[in-house]
């Protein structure tokens, strides 16, 4: 039985997922990234070993993906999070045809094949503007834990305005409309609204097709889901694995290799 | 950067005599600054080197003075200071690192810039006619804008013959008539119509060469990088339009591209993907952002900054010699709109370029300093993408502000934009699921 | 036509004439241009800066102004890429998002992202999208006849779009109808001049504005009765800053900011939307009027950043429409990402220094709605100014 | 009835300063802002009045300053932090001629004349990249505490390349300096390096001229001072002690002087 893993070394949190050859998860680990991206990588899949209760040399082979993936020094090669959460999108459901990842410092819009193939993607260029970590600008300046930010958002009726572009400054924007007596849940709803029509700016650079998957840890927050819902007039798809799923999709480009490995002739024409 | 292994005198000759002719140019514009010779500024887009040539002006393009400071790594330090002048880091690269050059009196990488007598201009780019208002205030020089009407409406395109055409044609004469007696007034030369004549004829050997150039780039492996070998070509078709030097070099660029596409020579990349560059070259990382592409094996067949760049000589155009004026003047028109008009048919031209040179992937670079072929990109790639079933890529960066460009977010870009080219090959090999 | 699309300031005191208009200014579902339509009536959309309308009027249809809109860009934002000017997007966001329906689209090419619109906006609509190339070279001798073939040009292809030809009659008509509006805003704006603490700037935006939301005719009628109630107010003069605005020939600043400078200043001149007072005095109404509408934009016209004409340069404009106003400070903003607006700024702030005037320079943006940042730089300016 | 008070609202501190009318500061105190501005300037004002021994009915003319001027209840009149610290700078260095204010959210660039009036400023734009914010978030991102920079960075030899186009994608290029081994002292001094240059940039706009003060909390990180010296190639002011914390404050305080003076000249009372 061989068993392929995925490394997804993102600015704030490295996750990693070991799936079987019948493409099932059968671990997966968290970590934060911190200042050793080296060794935070190593410690995710040692991780994910510990609780899938499995020797290293089980693992027959390891993609590195994110930030870091370059990190990844165990890594048997390393692709990037784009090609992976298109590809794990498609594999959790498999009608995606648009990938909305919303994650630390970038959010993305990839349009894929049914074969999980990237069509086309963008993502935010110029600045962090609009990204997840917008909403944890939000959250220390209101002191409220982020996974509570939706909830408290979806109580919301009059969304402020929030104007500034520049998520640190998110912070002091916060400040001043508490400063002028907002309700905190209208100023959330304001700030979630923000960062859904920059990331749907985005989802129609590439053209939003049915089935949409929403991605990244953000996708775990309920507010941020349905205001995408709202925007994109459907119901996104969300999994448990949402913040996974660039691990995943790496996991399963190792079980493809693994694959591959094994019948040369496929591997022709692959440029890497 | 080309050149291949193969050693033969033709291969790569296009590339060290294009930078030697650079390099001579750039000497002669330094001794002029020494020897205090007064020249005249022009721009790529519609230059009239013909015309001014006849009237023994150094010509000046200040475009090609800016990307090279990006291009020899100083670029930020010629910004910092018309910033500090009071320019916004949102406006044009090029103005500002052209009033550092004129506040540090010509103060170049590539030697000492003249200063300008005249400055002649199209409205090609309306930042031209900002910017030269720069010069006007600085140095109080007389500065002409021959204003070129472009086309009106999509579809709308004119050609000689039609009765729009002529009048345009007729309003273009008239100010080209301006402008010789503007010319005459401040060289002191006085016009001869034969020299004109003699420079034209070169303006179109150069013309017919650099078409050929172009269209022998459909050969597989392509037989130069339109974004790397492309741009020294182009700083050649620049600097020596219209002179016997340029005639000569395009010349012998299409005997070397012809005996590389006979001979099945293409470029050092190992050719795995053929894309095409729509936007201006990332000056402040020239050479490494060719790399992001050929190290996955990709290489550059076509780029549409060789076809506004390049004032019109892409397309082969020949002027009459017989009416030298009125033919200058159609010319100019062609030229010019060829690149001002550009957002009105790209999207077709690029389609059909695809099955011309058998492209894979078309790699758009919009920039911060250029709204003129930056400005609704994004829209031309949605049609151009509704239209073909071809890969694109689409990265903002700038042609000289290092400060927007991410090479981390860019390789990022690319990486997954060839994972995405590996994986639909896969897919066409695997034929029909 | 003679439908009434703005009746809800008639017979109103001049508050509410105020504030119908800024009830109409800020309401984007376009109220008068939808009535326009539901009557029959053709819109011609073009953009900001300069446009005979008369032509437009003369023809039948109703001339629109596009010069952005507070909306969010939702559409538009995916037709572009990140450094652009906000009206840009706004405007082609009205198109999209279908708040105002047009039966033609004309830009013309103020600077190189409005001419590309052209053809983004053409690529999205199917009815004609033209660029109307007004001359660059304004004291080429050639210009003046090249601008009349333009215009005749312009007058076919909308009358094609209305199916009513434009007679001489007609366009003299017109023509007297716009010398009418022309003096009227020149009346305004002497009173803001004459007598800034009887008209607030705000209050001066939203009378000048609503001309681009109306036939000149309704535009003219509201201001022939706002203009004397304004004079006859009794509001007492204060002590403050007689500043001249520059910056708002294109992309407008918000309504909330332009109100925040007036509660400092005195803004006893500007250039905001002077494409509607363009030409500085009346066309006359003898011989070929479109002619005589050509060589007035050539001739008889204000200076912008986006016009070259050696006969105009640019920082004496700025002194002299001080001068002028008897303005001892003026505020030179640019809108984000405009080019020939911010190149211009460094003229104008070059230039005043060189005077050793006072100047607050800022940059804006249409949609912005947080002033902090900008009312500490304006409160420093006039407190600066004013004590000690 | 000769006493004036300064009132400094600044987003995190609220700072009051009472003056006698030979400039003499005899009470000051500083309060955290927090959301309640009216309760928290009543209070800073009352401690101050304590501190010097006064009562309430002493203070003659009263003047806020601070983001939050406007939301005062008591003041005679408000002016901008850039015009109370322009004379707060003065008064520490009558010589000063630009004033760089750099705090955890805005850096404001000041030119002023001999008679301390502001004649040219410049703020950031909106975005973080050229503020304190920056600072911190890099040295979070590193694990460490604000108040550890400067200790830190004091160990710095050689800083680190930040471009810092942005505040957050800076981290990316902080992961690869940490991956490829960098020191974070090192790096933590990059980023100094970097907000310094704009700070500069900043102060070439408004056309610096020599004596340079510096005010604002980035002074926390004695570093930053020696880098701007460097960067300028010229000597600059700071503040003594805690009291460049109360600059604003104070010259918010000395324009209520003046004020009270001009006022007194007129026979008017207070406004």
């Amino acid at each position: 039985m061989a068993y392929a893993a995925g490394v997804d070394v993102g600015s704030t949190q490295t996750k990693a997922v070991i799936i079987d050859e019948q493409r099932t998860i059968v671990s997966r680990a968290l970590t934060d990234t911190g200042a050793n991206v080296i060794r935070a990588a190593e410690h995710a899949f040692q991780e994910a070993l510990r609780s899938g209760d499995l020797r290293e040399e089980e693992v027959e082979y390891v993609v590195g993906t994110g930030y870091g993936r370059y990190k990844v020094t165990f890594g048997n090669t390393q692709v990037t999070e784009i090609s992976c959460h298109g590809r794990g999108a498609v594999h959790m459901f498999p009608k995606t045809r648009t990938v909305l990842d919303m994650g630390g410092q970038d959010t993305k819009a990839i349009r894929v094949t049914n074969t999980g193939e990237i069509v086309d993607f963008c993502m935010n260029d110029k600045c962090a503007a609009g990204t997840g970590r917008f909403l944890g600008a939000a959250s220390s300046a209101l002191d409220i834990p982020l996974d509570q930010l939706g909830p408290t958002a979806l109580r919301g009726e009059r969304p402020v305005k929030i104007s500034t572009t520049c998520t640190v400054f998110a912070e002091s924007e916060v400040l001043s409309w508490l400063g002028k007596g907002k309700k905190i849940e209208d100023i959330l709803l304001g700030v979630h609204e923000s960062i859904g029509t920059r990331s749907i700016g985005l989802l129609r650079r590439v053209g939003i097709e049915d089935e949409v998957t929403f991605t990244g840890g953000v996708a775990r927050n309920e507010a941020m889901v349905d205001t995408v819902n709202r925007r994109c007039g459907m119901t996104v798809n969300v999994g448990e694995e949402s913040h996974y799923m660039g691990a995943l999709g790496a996991a399963l480009f190792a079980l493809d290799r693994i694959v591959a490995s094994r019948a040369p002739a496929k591997v022709q024409g692959e440029a890497s | 950067m080309t050149g291949t292994g193969v050693d033969h005198p033709l291969v790569g000759r296009g590339n060290t005599d294009g930078a030697r002719l650079f390099r001579e140019w750039f000497d002669a514009l330094n001794v002029a600054a020494e020897t205090g010779r007064a020249s005249a500024y022009v721009f790529v887009m519609g230059s009239f080197a013909e015309l001014l040539g006849a009237f023994d002006f150094p010509l000046v393009f200040p475009e090609i003075n800016s990307l090279q400071t990006a291009v020899r790594r100083v670029a930020h330090e010629y910004l910092d200071q018309a910033e500090d002048y009071g320019y916004s880091p949102d406006i044009c690269g090029y103005v500002k690192a052209d009033v550092a050059t004129q506040l540090r009196g010509g103060e170049h990488p590539m030697g000492r810039i003249p200063k300008p007598a005249l400055a002649v201009y199209t409205n090609a780019c309306n930042t031209y006619i900002k910017w030269a208002e720069i010069w006007e205030r600085m140095y109080k020089i007389p500065t002409f804008v021959l204003d070129i009407p472009g086309t009106r409406t999509a579809g709308g395109q004119t050609w000689p013959g039609n009765g729009h055409f002529e009048n345009d044609r007729r309003y273009v004469a008239g100010q080209l008539q301006e402008l010789i007696a503007l010319c005459e007034q401040v060289s002191g030369v006085a016009f001869d119509i034969d020299r004109l004549r003699e420079n034209l004829a070169h303006a179109n050997a150069m013309s017919v060469g650099w078409k050929r150039v172009l269209d022998l780039n459909a050969a597989r492996p392509s037989v130069f990088n339109a974004l790397s070998d492309g741009t020294i070509y182009l700083g050649v078709a620049n600097g020596f339009r219209g002179t016997r030097a340029g005639a000569d070099y395009f010349r012998a660029l299409v005997e070397e591209m012809e005996y590389k596409s006979a001979n099945g020579i293409g470029t050092l990349t190992d050719e795995q993907y053929r894309l095409i560059f729509v936007g201006v070259p990332c000056y402040p990382i020239f050479r490494r952002f060719n790399e992001l592409f050929t190290e996955w094996g990709g290489t550059f067949v076509n780029s549409t900054y060789l076809w506004f760049a390049s004032g019109g000589s892409n397309l082969g155009f020949e002027y009459d010699l017989a009416d030298p004026i009125a033919s200058l003047a159609e010319g100019v028109l062609i030229g010019v709109r060829d690149a001002m008009d550009s957002m009105f048919y790209q999207t077709g031209i690029l389609s059909q370029m695809i099955d011309d040179y058998h492209a894979d992937g078309v790699v758009y670079h919009p920039i911060k300093s250029c709204r003129t072929v930056s400005t609704g990109l994004a829209d031309s790639r949605r049609a151009l993408m509704e239209a073909r079933d071809v890969a694109s890529l689409f990265i903002e960066s700038d042609m000289m502000d290092k400060r927007v460009v991410s090479e981390a977010q860019m390789k990022n870009r690319v990486d997954a934009f060839f994972e995405g080219l590996a994986s639909r090959r896969l897919q066409t090999a695997a034929g029909p699921a | 036509m003679t439908t009434v699309v703005f009746p809800e300031w008639r017979d109103k005191p001049l508050d509410d004439i105020l504030c119908a208009c800024r009830e109409l200014l800020e309401d984007t579902d376009y109220p008068t241009v939808r009535r326009w339509r539901e009557a029959g009536g053709k819109v011609i959309g073009h953009f900001q800066v300069y446009f005979p309308e008369e032509i437009a009027h003369a023809a039948g249809a109703l001339p629109f102004k596009v010069r952005g809109a507070s909306v969010e860009p939702t559409q538009a934002d995916s037709r572009f890429g990140s450094y652009l000017c906000s009206i840009l997007k706004t405007s082609l966001e009205l198109a999209l998002s279908g708040r105002v329906p047009l039966e033609m689209f004309v830009t013309h090419p103020i600077c190189d992202a409005a001419r590309n619109l052209a053809a983004v906006w053409g690529r999205n609509f199917d009815y004609p999208c033209q660029i109307l190339y007004l001359p660059q070279n304004a004291t080429s001798a050639h210009a003046a006849a090249y601008l009349h073939g333009e215009y005749r040009r312009l007058t076919q292809s909308i009358e094609q779009v209305t199916g009513r030809t434009v007679d001489d009659e007609a366009l003299r008509h017109s023509i007297g109808v716009f010398n009418d509006n022309r003096a009227l805003l020149r009346d305004l704006y002497r009173l803001k001049s004459d007598a800034p603490w009887l008209v607030s700037a705000d209050e001066s935006y939203v009378l000048v504005a609503v001309g681009c939301l109306l036939p000149r005719e309704e535009h003219n009628d509201m201001l022939r009765t706002a203009l004397p109630l304004l004079a006859q107010r009794t509001a007492q003069r204060r002590d403050r800053v007689r500043v001249v605005l520059e910056g708002g020939f294109c992309e407008q600043p918000p309504l909330d900011l332009i109100r925040a400078i007036g509660r400092s200043c005195y803004v006893v001149d500007d250039d905001l939307l002077i494409g509607l007072r363009w030409l500085t005095d009346d066309v006359p109404l003898d011989g070929d009027p479109l002619y005589r509408l050509a060589d007035a934009y050539l001739n008889r016209s204000s200076h912008s950043p986006v016009q070259h004409d050696a006969r105009k340069p640019k920082a004496e404009m700025l002194l002299e429409r001080m001068r002028r106003a008897n303005a001892g400070a003026a505020i030179v903003m640019a809108a984000k990402m405009c080019e020939p607006g911010l190149e211009e700024q460094v003229v104008h702030t070059r230039a005043l220094d060189e005077r050793n005037l006072p100047y607050f320079v800022s940059e804006f943006e249409e949609n912005m709605t947080s002033f902090d940042h900008l009312e500490i730089q304006l409160e420093t300016f006039v407190e600066n100014l004013l004590f000690e | 009835m000769t006493f004036t008070a300064g009132i400094d609202i600044g987003s995190t501190y609220t700072k009051a300063v009472i003056l006698d009318r030979d400039l003499r500061i005899v009470g000051r105190a500083m309060e955290p802002t927090g959301f309640k501005l009216p309760q928290v300037s009543e209070r800073a004002f009352a401690r101050a009045i304590e501190a010097a021994g006064l009562t309430r009915e002493d203070i003659a003319y009263l003047v806020a300053t601070g983001f939050g001027r406007h939301q005062v209840t008591l003041p005679d009149v408000q002016v901008t932090d850039l015009t109370a610290g322009a004379r707060g700078a003065a008064y520490f260095f009558p010589n000063t001629r630009t004033i760089l204010d750099v705090g955890g959210q805005t850096m404001k660039a000041t030119r002023v004349g001999d008679d301390s009036k502001v004649k040219s400023f410049r703020l950031n734009d909106k975005c973080a990249a050229g503020t304190g914010a920056f600072l911190e978030k890099t040295a979070r991102y590193m694990g460490y505490d604000t108040s550890e920079i400067g200790p830190l960075v004091a160990t710095s030899k050689t800083a680190a390349s930040i471009s810092g186009v942005c505040a957050v994608f800076a981290e990316s290029e902080v992961i690869n300096h940490l991956s490829e081994g960098m020191a974070p002292a090192d790096i933590m001094h990059g980023a100094i390096v970097s907000l310094v240059g704009r700070s500069v940039q900043l102060m070439k706009r408004v056309r610096m001229e020599p004596e340079f003060t510096l005010i604002g909390g980035i002074l926390r990180f004695e570093r930053m001072v020696d880098v701007v010296r460097q960067q300028l190639s010229a000597d600059v002011n700071v503040p003594p002690g805690d009291l460049v914390q109360f600059t604003a404050a104070l010259g918010a305080a000395i324009l209520g002087q003046r004020r009270l003076a001009s006022l007194q000249a007129s026979g008017a009372g207070a406004a």
